[in-house]
């Protein structure tokens, strides 16, 4: 089977009338981690999505495992697990609900896994709570849970330590360890940069 | 090798140069053949035997309402081609039809009442063709109403290149349903419009506005075309050559 | 000349049908033509636009 | 590692492993059914939590069907003649009403973002949901259409036959109307252009949904426009969740 490695050649894109990405390129194989860093507005997050194929970029191929993700995106989406600024929740579930929902529609996730991932994020004693009335931190971290529970080697996170607080940041950093110590990729947006716990991070800084 | 014509088509540059060079090669033909359609309509057809000079609408009603289906086929073809390969010019040919179709549609529409009142005794039927013909209209105006509504030009591009097509799949079900539906209520007195038999000294002005007026549409088309070719351009010189020419 | 006009008594029918399609057929002259020099106005201003920030 | 939780965080991360180990390729994967199915439950599930959503449409339909009768006159006789109008727009514009809601939530709280990314056809995830807003205002107006029939002078004779035809006409309209949904998503005040773009491609619909009703109610054969109206909802089901998924993708871009 072919090495998973993403790879990213001279993507251009525009948004209207901005020239947002120019000429991104960059290659990563297992257990790597990508750190996109930028100004507001240098397009970290249109990059993310063009790496999901969400985007169409104007020029420039994303390969993953030497394949364009264009000839078979749905395989490709398999592989890929994308939390964007928001947590995909709904508010009128619970967070359990609505990690069954979530989760359960690209795999069968089990009651017992389902219940330590809630755990591992500190959600046990919330979890029941209809997401309308959590914080914007404790939504995050049901996102958190949902991410390890599609195990998929492929995450792009869209500023993961959003509305954390110092031991949620902790907890984002030993989730991407144990992502990259099973070989996995990570790519994330980050502002202040990643924890600590995530080492041999490499950057990618896009220019205002 | 056989595709390098279709990938110079799809090149805007290319495009917008061809397209310049065109138009009066449409547009003169089309003039004539429009004034001499009117000539031949206006005056050299004899009047019909049932319908006495009110036939001669006939010349405008019969190219508004060609124009109006045309058209739209035209933009449902650039459209779906546009949506498949992602041909930006394709999508500029779709963008540059609506405007055009949508108002021959009402010029058919308004040419169809007023041939309609001398003809029926009324200037609103519900016939089938009228009724289709004004459906016809609102799938104009939704499409131009969904580019408007939606600011990036590529999404646009691409939200209305799919209602294009969705539309032109609904339209032969929408006119088999209207005619299905005036079957059922038609008084069967009112007088049809079609012909079985009509004289050449009638039918060559009608070929000849015809003929016309889609060279006119060409014309318009490549006018038009250039507009948004260039709106959808990114490379900066390029775009100067454009503009300063 | 009157009788050509008249139309055989469908004047009122014939003519307002040619001087609304022949307006259509000008009207979509101007709107082409003025769409056109819109978006080359346009352009010009996204050349400016960008000539300021290199 | 000094996490909270942490006994669970090993269990956690051993069921990782476990599926890790067999393979990328070989997690256990749901199905396109199963996906779609759970779409489905989602989408009954929240329309449960938020009941008053639900029940506007109805409302407004039953509204409309009144006001017919004040408006024009309570003689039943002349009632009747107008009863299959009146229900198919009155079904027509609540279904319409209802649409606004199809993705609306979704849109914005990256649900949609996720099912495109899911990996799963979003072709069949798009025909759950569509289908569950059938479930949700489709059936209930085909439940409610033999109320409103019976208040028009409609003979109770003709109820099965009023109620089949809104049951399968409105399957087509939810699946019309979902591709004008997802085109229209992300726009401001999109209400007026929704309606626009979806009654003119509703009109065969109404057509034949009115004539299957005026049948029934008169007594006459009415498989004609019913199978019509089968054929423009078994069309719809294999069309528009194409089409509604490829104007997702357009409105993620």
């Amino acid at each position: 089977m072919l090495d998973e490695r993403l790879e990213v050649e001279n993507l251009h894109l525009w948004r209207g009338e901005r020239h947002v990405l120019r000429g991104v390129r960059f290659a990563l194989g297992r257990a790597g981690c990508l750190e996109v860093t930028g100004p507001n507005g240098s397009g970290k997050t249109s990059l993310l999505r063009t790496l999901c194929g969400l985007i169409y970029p104007e020029e420039g191929t994303v390969l993953w495992k030497g394949e364009n993700v264009r000839r078979d995106l749905p395989a490709f989406h398999a592989a890929l697990a994308y939390l964007g600024h928001e947590p995909p929740l709904k508010a009128d579930l619970s967070a359990r609900e609505n990690l069954r929902y979530w989760v359960g529609i690209r795999r069968r996730v089990a009651a017992n896994a389902l219940d330590a991932a809630l755990e591992r994020v500190g959600a046990s004693g919330w979890c029941d709570r209809l997401v309308r009335t959590l914080s914007a931190g404790q939504r995050r971290r049901v996102a958190l849970a949902g991410l390890a529970l599609l195990v998929v080697p492929l995450w792009i996170l869209d500023e993961p330590t959003t509305n954390l607080d110092a031991e949620g940041q902790q907890l984002v950093g030993s989730l991407i360890a144990e992502q990259l110590a099973r070989g996995g990729l990570v790519i994330a947006a980050v502002h202040q940069g990643l924890p600590a716990a995530v080492r041999d991070v490499r950057r990618l800084e896009l220019p205002p | 090798m056989t595709w390098t014509w279709f990938h110079r088509l799809a090149s805007p540059p290319y495009v917008y140069a061809l397209a310049a060079r065109l138009t009066p090669w449409f547009a003169w033909p089309a003039a004539l053949l429009i004034v001499a359609g009117l000539w031949g309509g206006l005056v050299l057809a004899p009047p019909d035997y049932q319908q006495g000079d009110g036939f001669r609408i006939i010349y405008v009603h019969a190219p508004s309402a060609w124009m109006s289906l045309m058209v739209y086929t035209t933009m449902a073809v650039a459209a779906a081609v546009g949506l498949i390969w992602r041909i930006k010019v394709a999508h500029a040919v779709a963008a540059s039809c609506a405007p055009i179709g949508a108002s021959f549609t009402f010029a058919a529409l308004v040419t169809g009442a007023l041939w309609g009142e001398p003809m029926w005794g009324t200037y609103w039927e519900w016939d089938p063709r009228l009724t289709s013909e004004l459906i016809l209209l609102f799938l104009y105006l939704g499409y131009m109403g969904l580019r408007a509504g939606i600011e990036d030009t590529q999404r646009a591009d691409r939200a209305s290149a799919l209602l294009a097509v969705v539309g032109v799949v609904n339209v032969p079900i929408i006119h088999y349903s209207v005619t299905w539906w005036n079957s059922l209520h038609q008084a069967p007195s009112v007088m049809r419009l079609d012909k079985p038999a009509i004289a050449p000294a009638m039918l060559l002005p009608l070929l000849s506005m015809l003929l016309g007026f889609t060279l006119y549409f060409v014309a318009l088309l490549l006018v038009r075309l250039r507009g948004e070719v260039l709106a959808r351009e990114r490379s900066a010189s390029w775009i100067r050559e454009a503009v300063s020419a | 000349m009157r009788q050509f006009l008249d139309m055989g008594g469908y004047a009122a029918f014939v003519w307002p049908a040619y001087l609304v399609t022949l307006t259509v057929v000008v009207l979509n002259i101007v709107w082409a033509r003025r769409a056109l020099e819109r978006s080359r106005a346009a352009a010009r201003r996204r050349l400016d636009a960008r000539g300021e920030q290199p | 590692m000094s996490t909270p939780g942490a006994p669970a965080a090993a269990t956690l991360a051993s069921a990782a492993t476990a599926d890790a180990d067999a393979g990328a390729g070989a997690t256990p994967v749901a199905g396109a059914i199963d996906a779609a199915r759970l779409a489905l439950l989602r989408d009954l599930k929240l329309a449960f939590r938020k009941r008053g959503q639900l029940v506007q449409p109805l409302a407004f339909f039953a509204l409309v069907t009144m006001l017919f009768p004040l408006a024009v006159s309570p003689e039943l006789s002349r009632l009747r003649e107008m009863a299959p109008g009146v229900i198919w727009v009155a079904a027509l514009l609540a279904s319409l009403l209802a649409l606004e809601f199809l993705f609306r939530d979704d849109a914005y709280d990256g649900t949609l973002e996720q099912y495109a990314l899911s990996g799963q056809s979003l072709t069949w995830l798009m025909f759950a949901k569509t289908a569950a807003h059938w479930l949700l205002t489709g059936l209930p107006l085909a439940l409610m259409a033999p109320l409103a029939a019976l208040s028009l002078g409609a003979p109770l004779a003709s109820l099965t036959g009023i109620v089949g035809s809104v049951a399968v006409g409105s399957v087509a309209l939810s699946l019309i109307g979902s591709i004008g949904a997802a085109l229209t998503l992300g726009m401001k005040r999109s209400g007026a252009l929704l309606s626009l773009l979806t009654l003119p491609l509703s009109l065969p619909v109404l057509i034949y949904g009115a004539r299957a009703t005026q049948l029934a109610i008169s007594g006459g054969p009415l498989l004609a426009p019913l199978e019509l109206l089968g054929a423009l909802a078994v069309l719809g089901v294999t069309l528009a969740p194409l089409a509604a998924a490829a104007a997702v993708r357009i409105s993620l871009e």
